[in-house]
């Protein structure tokens, strides 16, 4: 039963992410969740900035900004450069990314595909006290959702800075 | 200061005990041995079973398998005797702390037997020849 | 006449001089003569391959190199091969070189160690005092170019960690020079003499038959006439580039392996000799940034044999599996074929003669940051001390 | 009792004990430090064995349960004793020629394998399979060598049969002292055996199976510890005094500490031997024991009969070279 | 008219062979009796020993064939007897409580007294016409006490009783040509010990030395004919061997061939002594070769009662004074312990149910006592000073080098000799150590922890004898001047000694040697703690038995040597056992003999019967021709 | 042999395989079920006559996975096999070690690290874990880290 994982991100508090539990099947310690709030925020809230301070501040010029289209281009961490120093959440003016946005370890998640019974819900959904992910295995995608991943929906907050992005999900894609 | 002891630090024989290591550590206090270390100068001698030793030589992180071995070993050691955890590994696990076959380090496991096990901690992954042997004296010229 | 039906067993370890490590053989004696062998290898499982998992790709090597101390540059180099494999990376050519150059040091110092081991298990304590003696300037070299005696960490995904400095290279082949001497030497002397004959030749034979079935590697399956180098086979660094020979002896026995082993060592200063020469200037890294999902590996000659790194990603920075077989693993078994019929004591040198090391026979290791964090210096060591022998003065 | 006395004194005091055990710590000394320096190393400071037996004397002694506890204690004791009569029969029948002291040289052949033999019962006794391995490579070991000391020695008792110079019994340490038989090529031939076995008497490479470190981690002494060790050690250090000294005594014309000169003479004579012993035991690797058995039995054994029948003929013809 | 002597002899004789038909309900008392005659018997043994008789001469009616019998007490065979009696008062003692069940009581103790009987009719008479009867009885109560093992050792009584005899034929016909031989001499041939002197020059003396000495070597179980010893050593009961094998018939053999070196025949040194020398070299070193691969105690112990024989006839072949004292007194030696030895086996056997060294180990701790005997005897056997074994044998050597520096030239193979003898020693010593080892040492199979030591009345014999091989090993001028001396007409000075060993001295020496590390060893574990920990085995625990380490292990290297390996391995095949080779050529005489011996009683004593009569028909026709 | 010709051995056994993927010149990975991993083995170990390197068990999706390491030599190419353990309640595969002893080993070690039971294994016991360890619990199976 392959479901969609809905990430409701008004209601997220983004403070203890790392409390979510996940049932990634090769990093059992893993916290797939955040690599995904990573790239949501890098494709959703980032103000992709011209002069980007968190691009320059990088000390292991880890971060880099990948052209998606013309005029846009997305914010990419390269994992096996960061060290997880959080110099890039300082030098963010608009404190789009998190000390817990930038892992050390990057985790992956793969919405449990295989692992779940039926009707049971994946581990972070049931950990998730705020209630702000979902697993759905039909959802009717509303204006206010963006499908950035095959399988995960992303409810953004009320607004119209992404809206570009509800039109064009796919280009949250690698 | 009892003649006894002072016999023992004029004449420590050391006896390796590996418990998980890497091989560095061992190949290194095999090492010492050697021309350039000589350790026979202090009257080291590597001896082949515990009951000749006056020090073991435990390097390597303490595995399940091997934990009940050492403690074997160090039951069977005359006292006094004096245990050097060689190495990252056997001072505090060092890069296998998460393993889980690892029961822990040298001290740890030592103490559980034995409370007034004489330990002393060589540092250093592997620890340098020169480093053993000043640890080694140097523990010894402390008891 | 009655069959005793009882079978005296010689235990060989886990902790027994003959070994560096603890493993543990069980032979099986009649007499003198061994007639079964069992292995135990348990006593160094750290669980390396499940702690691995945990891991961040960069973090590994370091890892792998404590696998074992004596392979300590040719478990990161073939984990790195397998990762750059499933990355697409090709490293810049100076590092390849220099990799090329630190691994054959380290089969040159691994080498002299064994002869040295050879012959201390043989009680030729003269063999083992001179070539450790000649030894210790290789380690020098390698802890002037990476830093440490052994566990070098110098290989990372993309290249090297440290380059070879151009002052040191004079140096370098100084010292090779002598060393080639000393090697000589040392080579004539063990090949020469009547009574190593007497102890070594006959002794311990795997044939070429055993060496396919039990896959054996390295030296091992060379000194039995199974001509696998890989090296040659599937060059990595830059082996393809240099100029050198596969040894190999068609005995099988002990003093095949030797015979292997100390040309080697010869083989491997021409290697280093040529890579000096030929080596261009140049980074010697490139730039990684993801590593993306998929599967690779990477196999390397180690001076045992074949070491074998095998490495799946899911696209995130840690390996979902990463597999290590260390020739170790496959040379052991052997015992089985070559022990067996053998007098206790050819058996003994014959364990040594694949010059196992089990640490590799369980692969996989986690690295740690903080390795040195808790380590005692030596004020605490003296404190330690002298608190237990208040104890145990009190004791007496 | 005077008597009584007299001997109490020669077996404690002088030649026996205290003064063999010195000498013997010294000459484990040079053994050790030119062990060394042929390794190129710098090797132990000057007291380094006296430490050894101290630290040992000062440590726990640990018996194994399922040992014969009585044969494992007794073992060293009865090996020390045999090791120290022997020295005090060599030194004394070397000192007092005139008087023959105690035994004659088939004695002292005898003498010479109870510690050997003790060695053998105390391993054997301690219950460990390495001790037993041991043992029986001991044992081996005994009977390999002796064939070819038995044989040296009866190349030494026709050499004396022979020579005209020997005015007592040509069994006694003194008249075999007279002959000198290392002068002859049978008895040069004889000797050169006799240092192998003194060799293998000694436990050092290539002879060493028996202890074996890397092999059966110690072999015979596996068990043995604290005091028991230390008396094993003595034992040892009595021996390298008294099995060169007997080579002296019986192959390079005796140990004459009558002058100064004839006393140098005599060091010179045994440190010749020490280091004869030190150099084939760092030029050789260990000997399987079935190739030492072959060795003695079936290389030394005919160079040996070769010997006897030079030294045959010798007496038939009077030529004493031979 | 010294009565005494004929009551030792056939007192036990008669009560032996009362005893053989002793009904089933006193067979139980049988033992008591045995002990008592066997008491008696030692009695009168010291009392003779003592002086305290001479002669005693019973008057046949058969005037004309001389056939009084004459016994005589012969400083020679005082002391011979005096130990004779009093192993046989020990080995009853030791089997009273040996196998309380024993289905062959009746036979045992029957037999085991007209043994005694028997020798001390060899002993005391000097005809040797009623030696050979004599002889005969010894031999029957051999095979009859080896019988008694039940089924398993009707092999072994045949094969005994078919070399025997078939040695004793060989006796019977060197008899006949004494007769003849000393007829050219004297007239009148005569069997009579004491006037015999037969030169060894011509042929026929030779053939009747050679034929004569066949049957004391065989007796002593001297190579060739030495087979029917461990075959009958592996089956039958460890007392069996101890009485007869081990001590009569040594004492009885060695007795035989002093007589007829010393008294029948005129021996100059030459082919004989040398035929000597070769069988007592050889026997030393090929039996001690063969023992040490033994895995049975008594065969390995049978092994080496034949190889010890070697130095006693190697000590009489050199014809030196101290050569013949040495080889004599080794018989004394050997016979105690030797005895000591297969008691102690036999001990073993009986407490721990098997002889198979393998099935052995660590029974030091359980059976302290049989260990120290053992011990001892080990070490006299194996001539370690200052037991008694290395006192003769160290006789032995000086005779051989006496021999060489007497004859130069003459007989130039004695380093030969002196190299089997002193070699065969350290052999002896690696055999013994194997038994130490495996049996007493090593580490005690599990199944072994419930053996406990044997009862006193069979500690007291192994004791006895134990002592006896540290006496007559520290104070040897005990047992030379007192028995060997005399009975060789020698004297301290006249036996004079090449060597010196002050064994007295040494001894004390050896204990203030021990005394003195004691010391040592006190001062230092005053304070310290002895501990007792676990075997050490490399830090693996291992189960009890696999850590066993039999001493049957020991010398598999050596029989895998080369050339040894094929002497090891034809060996085996029995290649040296003429017994064999008899049945092999076809059914020779041991295939007729084997038939004859079916084991049953009374054919056998028909057939000793009618033996009897043949022989003494034969005879009494070569006296009337 | 040439790098073709070895393409035309490997795909004798399409029959038995799934999938062929060759992502460079000397790599291959083929995928199996189970239960024809040993003949495809058997295959190229006897007859295209490949050195065994070692195995690699991996607790997958959906499966456990084994993966044989080959390598030809003579061309440098590592061949691997991926054989799929469908079953997850009683994952069990045939053993290779009787006519390769050189992977009764690595049997045995995945038999204690990942449970799976290699049927007509000559001697399927404890390799690289403690004798203590518990029955059971098998370390690189995911469960077991939960
Ligand atoms: S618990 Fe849920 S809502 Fe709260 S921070 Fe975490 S993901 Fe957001
Ligand atoms: S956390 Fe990573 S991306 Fe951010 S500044 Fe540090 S290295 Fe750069
Ligand atoms: S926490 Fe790690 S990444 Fe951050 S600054 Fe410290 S060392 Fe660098
Ligand atoms: S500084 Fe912040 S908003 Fe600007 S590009 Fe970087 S992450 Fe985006
Ligand atoms: S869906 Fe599954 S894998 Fe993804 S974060 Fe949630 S628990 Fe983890
Ligand atoms: S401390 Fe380092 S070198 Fe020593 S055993 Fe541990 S990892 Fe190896
Ligand atoms: S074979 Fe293994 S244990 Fe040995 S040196 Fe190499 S990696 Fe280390
Ligand atoms: S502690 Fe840091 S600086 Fe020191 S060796 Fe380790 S990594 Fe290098």
């Amino acid at each position: 039963m392959a479901g969609k994982l809905i990430i409701d991100l008004p209601k997220c508090k983004k403070q203890d992410m790392r409390s979510i539990q996940c049932s990634y099947k090769h990093h059992p310690d893993n916290n797939g969740l955040i690599v995904l709030l990573e790239r949501i925020q890098f494709a959703l809230i980032c103000r992709k900035c011209h002069s980007a301070p968190c691009v320059t501040a990088c000390p292991m010029q880890a971060l880099e900004k990948i052209p998606v289209s013309p005029d846009e281009s997305l914010l990419h961490r390269a994992t096996m450069k960061c060290t997880g120093c959080n110099t890039c959440a300082i030098a963010c003016p608009f404190g789009t990314i998190y000390t817990d946005l930038v892992p050390y370890v990057n985790d992956i998640c793969d919405v449990c595909r295989g692992r779940l019974d039926d009707s049971e819900k994946p581990l972070c959904v049931r950990t998730c006290e705020d209630g702000a992910i979902d697993y759905c295995s039909d959802v009717t995608v509303e204006n206010s959702m963006v499908e950035i991943f095959e399988d995960i929906i992303v409810q953004v907050p009320q607004g119209n800075r992404w809206e570009p992005f509800l039109r064009q999900p796919e280009s949250a894609h690698k | 200061m009892s003649w006894k002891l002072w016999s023992l630090k004029k004449s420590p024989w050391v006896f390796h005990v590996n418990t998980g290591a890497c091989n560095n550590c061992d190949i290194e206090v095999v090492n010492c041995l050697t021309p350039k270390f000589d350790v026979e100068r202090f009257g080291i001698k590597l001896v082949g079973t515990p009951r000749h030793a006056d020090a073991l030589l435990v390097t390597g992180v303490v595995t399940r398998q091997a934990a009940p071995r050492l403690i074997r070993a160090y039951q069977q050691t005359p006292k006094p005797c004096v245990v050097f955890a060689i190495g990252a590994c056997a001072c505090n696990l060092g890069i296998f702390r998460k393993g889980y076959h690892v029961v822990g380090p040298v001290d740890k496991i030592l103490r559980e037997v034995d409370p007034n096990a004489i330990i002393a901690y060589v540092p250093g992954c592997p620890p340098k020849p020169e480093a053993m042997i000043s640890g080694v004296i140097k523990a010894l010229g402390a008891i | 006449m009655k069959i005793s039906m009882r079978k005296p067993v010689i235990p060989v370890g886990p902790v027994h001089p003959l070994q560096e490590e603890m493993e543990y053989f069980q032979l099986t004696i009649d007499g003198e003569i061994v007639t079964d062998i069992d292995v135990n290898i348990a006593y160094n499982h750290r669980g390396i391959e499940e702690i691995s998992e945990t891991l961040q790709f960069d973090q590994v090597p370091f890892l792998v190199s404590r696998i074992c101390g004596i392979c300590s540059a040719s478990h990161p180099l073939a984990y790195v091969q397998a990762v750059e494999e499933i990355a697409n990376i090709t490293p810049p050519e100076r590092a390849l070189y220099v990799r090329t150059i630190i691994n054959e040091l380290e089969r040159i110092h691994s080498h002299i160690l064994w002869a040295g081991l050879a012959g201390h298990f043989i009680g030729y304590e003269t063999v083992f005092m001179w070539a450790w003696k000649y030894r210790e300037p290789v380690l020098d070299l390698l802890e002037e170019i990476t830093g440490n005696r052994n566990n070098y960490g110098n290989v990372k995904i993309g290249g090297c960690r440290e380059d070879i400095k151009p002052d040191i290279i004079p140096k370098l082949l100084k010292e090779l020079d002598l060393l080639e001497k000393k090697m000589d030497m040392l080579t004539k002397a063990v090949l020469d003499d009547p009574i190593l004959h007497a102890r070594l030749k006959g002794v311990g034979i795997l044939t070429k038959e055993d060496a396919i079935k039990y896959a054996v590697a390295g030296p091992t399956a060379r000194a039995s006439g199974v001509p696998i180098d890989v090296r040659r086979d599937d060059p990595y660094a830059m082996y393809g580039a240099l100029d050198w020979n596969v040894i190999t002896q068609e005995e099988g026995d002990v003093f095949a392996k030797t015979v292997v082993r100390l040309l080697e060592t010869l083989e491997a200063i021409k290697i280093i000799r040529q890579a000096l020469k030929k080596m261009p200037d140049g980074p010697v890294m490139t730039e990684v940034k993801d590593i993306p999902p998929g599967e690779g590996c990477g196999h390397v000659e180690a001076p045992r044999g074949e070491t074998f790194h095998y490495v799946r990603s899911d696209g995130g920075n840690r390996p979902v599996r990463h597999k290590a077989r260390a020739p170790s693993y496959v040379n052991v078994p052997s015992f089985k074929a070559s022990c067996i019929g053998e007098e206790v004591s050819d058996a003994m040198i014959t364990l040594a003669a694949v010059d196992p090391c089990y640490s590799c026979t369980e692969r996989m290791a986690v690295l740690d940051s903080q390795t040195n964090a808790l380590i005692c210096g030596f004020e605490e060591l003296l404190r330690l001390s002298r608190e237990k022998t208040e104890r145990i003065r009190k004791g007496i | 009792m005077n008597d009584l006395l007299n001997n109490l004194f020669w077996i404690l005091i002088f030649p026996g004990f205290v003064f063999t055990v010195t000498c013997g710590l010294l000459a484990g000394w040079v053994v050790r430090k030119v062990t060394a320096l042929v390794h190129h190393r710098i090797g132990p400071p000057l007291l380094q064995q006296g430490y050894d037996v101290m630290k040992l004397l000062g440590k726990e002694t640990l018996i194994p349960e399922a040992a014969q506890k009585v044969v494992f204690i007794a073992a060293p004791l009865a090996g020390m004793s045999g090791a120290l009569v022997l020295a005090t029969l060599l030194w004394r029948n070397n000192f007092a020629t005139n008087i023959p002291y105690l035994g004659d040289v088939i004695v002292a052949l005898y003498l010479m394998a109870i510690p050997s033999l003790a060695l053998i019962l105390g391993s054997s006794a301690s219950a460990s399979p390495h001790a037993a391995i041991g043992a029986s490579r001991e044992i081996k070991l005994v009977i390999s060598y002796e064939l070819a000391l038995v044989l040296a020695l009866i190349i030494v008792i026709i050499k004396a049969v022979g020579n005209s110079k020997v005015t007592g019994s040509p069994l006694y340490l003194s008249s075999l002292a007279a002959v000198t038989p290392v002068f002859s090529i049978s008895g040069m031939l004889a000797f050169l055996v006799a240092i192998l076995c003194v060799q293998a008497k000694l436990g050092y490479v290539p002879f060493d199976a028996a202890e074996a470190e890397t092999e059966i981690a110690g072999g015979i002494l596996i068990e043995y510890s604290g005091a028991l060790l230390a008396i094993w050690q003595l034992m040892q250090t009595i021996l390298l005094i008294a099995f060169p000294l007997f080579l002296v005594t019986v192959f390079m014309g005796g140990f004459d500490a009558g002058t100064v000169s004839a006393l140098l003479l005599s060091i010179g004579k045994y440190v010749l031997v020490l280091v004869l012993l030190i150099l084939i035991k760092n030029t050789n690797p260990r000997m399987r024991i079935d190739q030492v058995m072959k060795f003695f039995w079936y290389y030394c054994g005919p160079v040996l009969g070769f010997a006897i029948v030079l030294a045959m003929l010798g007496n038939a013809y009077g030529l004493g070279w031979l | 008219m010294d009565r005494i002597l004929a009551i030792l002899v056939f007192v036990p004789l008669a009560a032996g062979f009362c005893m053989l038909f002793a009904p089933r309900s006193i067979r139980t008392l049988l033992k008591w009796f045995a002990l008592l005659v066997s008491i008696a018997a030692f009695i009168s043994a010291i009392r003779i020993f003592a002086g305290q008789a001479d002669t005693f001469t019973l008057v046949l009616p058969l005037q004309e064939f001389q056939l009084d019998l004459l016994l005589a007490v012969t400083d020679l065979n005082k002391f011979i007897l005096l130990f004779a009696t009093g192993f046989g008062l020990l080995i009853v003692l030791y089997s009273l409580k040996i196998n309380p069940d024993m289905k062959h009581q009746n036979a045992y103790y029957g037999s085991i007294l007209m043994a005694i009987g028997g020798s001390a009719g060899i002993l005391l008479t000097n005809h040797l016409l009623w030696l050979l009867i004599f002889w005969e009885i010894v031999t029957a109560s051999l095979y009859l006490l080896i019988s008694t093992g039940g089924e398993k050792c009707k092999f072994a009584a045949t094969k005994s009783f078919a070399m025997i005899g078939a040695s004793d034929g060989a006796f019977l016909l060197g008899l006949a040509m004494v007769w003849t031989l000393s007829g050219d001499v004297n007239g009148s041939g005569t069997f009579i010990i004491s006037e015999l002197n037969i030169g060894t020059t011509s042929g026929t003396g030779i053939v009747a030395f050679l034929l004569l000495m066949t049957a004391a070597v065989t007796k002593a179980g001297a190579m060739p004919l030495h087979t029917w010893l461990p075959t009958s050593g592996q089956d039958s009961h460890a007392s069996v061997m101890a009485i007869l094998p081990a001590a009569l018939d040594k004492l009885l053999g060695i007795y035989l061939l002093v007589l007829l070196v010393k008294d029948i025949f005129v021996l100059q040194a030459g082919a004989l002594t040398l035929v000597l020398s070769v069988i007592g070299s050889a026997t030393i070193l090929v039996a001690v070769m063969i023992a040490m691969v033994q895995h049975n105690v008594k065969k390995l112990l049978s092994y080496h009662a034949i190889s010890q024989v070697g130095y006693m006839v190697l000590g009489i072949a050199t014809l030196t004074p101290v050569g013949i004292a040495g080889g004599v007194f080794h018989m004394l030696n050997h016979t105690i312990y030797k005895c000591c030895l297969f008691l102690c086996g036999g001990a073993v056997e009986k407490a721990a149910g098997t002889a198979e060294l393998e099935e052995m180990g660590g029974l030091g701790n359980k059976m302290p006592w049989t260990f120290v005997a053992c011990l001892i005897g080990a070490l006299s056997i194996s001539g370690i000073p200052p037991f008694n074994g290395f006192v003769s044998k160290w006789m032995v050597y000086q005779g051989v080098i006496e021999m060489g520096s007497e004859q130069l030239g003459g007989s130039s193979l004695w380093p030969l000799w002196l190299f089997s003898a002193m070699f065969g020693s350290a052999l002896t010593l690696a055999s013994f150590v194997k038994i130490l080892h495996s049996i007493f040492l090593s580490r005690r199979p599990t199944n072994m922890e419930s053996v406990r030591e044997v009862p006193v009345t069979m500690i007291v014999p192994m004791i006895v004898l134990a002592f006896l091989c540290v006496l007559f090993g520290v104070a040897y001028f005990i047992p030379l001047d007192y028995f060997i001396y005399p009975a060789l007409q020698m004297t301290r000075s006249g036996g004079e000694m090449l060597g010196i060993w002050d064994s007295a001295t040494a001894t004390i020496l050896l204990i203030i040697g021990t005394v003195l590390g004691g010391f040592i060893l006190l001062l230092s574990m005053r304070t310290k703690t002895v501990r007792s920990v676990p075997t050490w085995s490399c830090g693996e625990i291992q189960p009890n038995d696999q850590m066993i380490i039999p001493g049957t292990h020991f010398y598999k290297t050596i029989s895998s040597l080369p050339y040894l390996r094929r002497l090891y391995h034809i060996q085996e095949k029995g290649w040296f056992d003429p017994y064999d080779h008899g049945g092999r050529i076809g059914l020779g005489v041991s295939g007729f003999l084997k038939w004859l011996h079916s084991g049953l009683l009374s054919t056998y004593l028909t057939w000793v019967a009618v033996g009897l009569l043949l022989t003494l028909g034969i005879l009494c026709q070569i006296w009337k021709g | 042999m040439n790098d073709q010709e070895l393409r035309d051995e490997i795909e004798k056994m399409s029959n038995k395989l799934i999938a062929i993927e060759q992502p460079l010149r000397n790599r291959y990975f083929l995928s199996c079920e189970s239960q024809n991993a040993h003949d495809v083995c058997r295959f190229l170990f006897e007859d295209v006559r490949a050195r065994f390197v070692i195995a690699t068990a991996i607790d997958s999706d959906d499966c456990y996975e084994i993966l044989y390491h080959f390598a030809y030599d003579e061309l440098g190419t590592i061949i691997h096999i991926k054989a799929h353990i469908r079953d997850r309640e009683n994952p069990s595969i045939e053993s290779i070690a009787p006519f390769l002893p050189g992977a009764e080993w690595i049997e045995r070690e995945i038999h204690d690290v990942m449970g799976i039971v290699f049927v007509n294994h000559p001697r399927l016991e404890r390799l690289i874990l403690a004798d203590d360890w518990p029955d059971g619990v098998y370390p690189l199976r995911k469960e077991a880290k939960r």
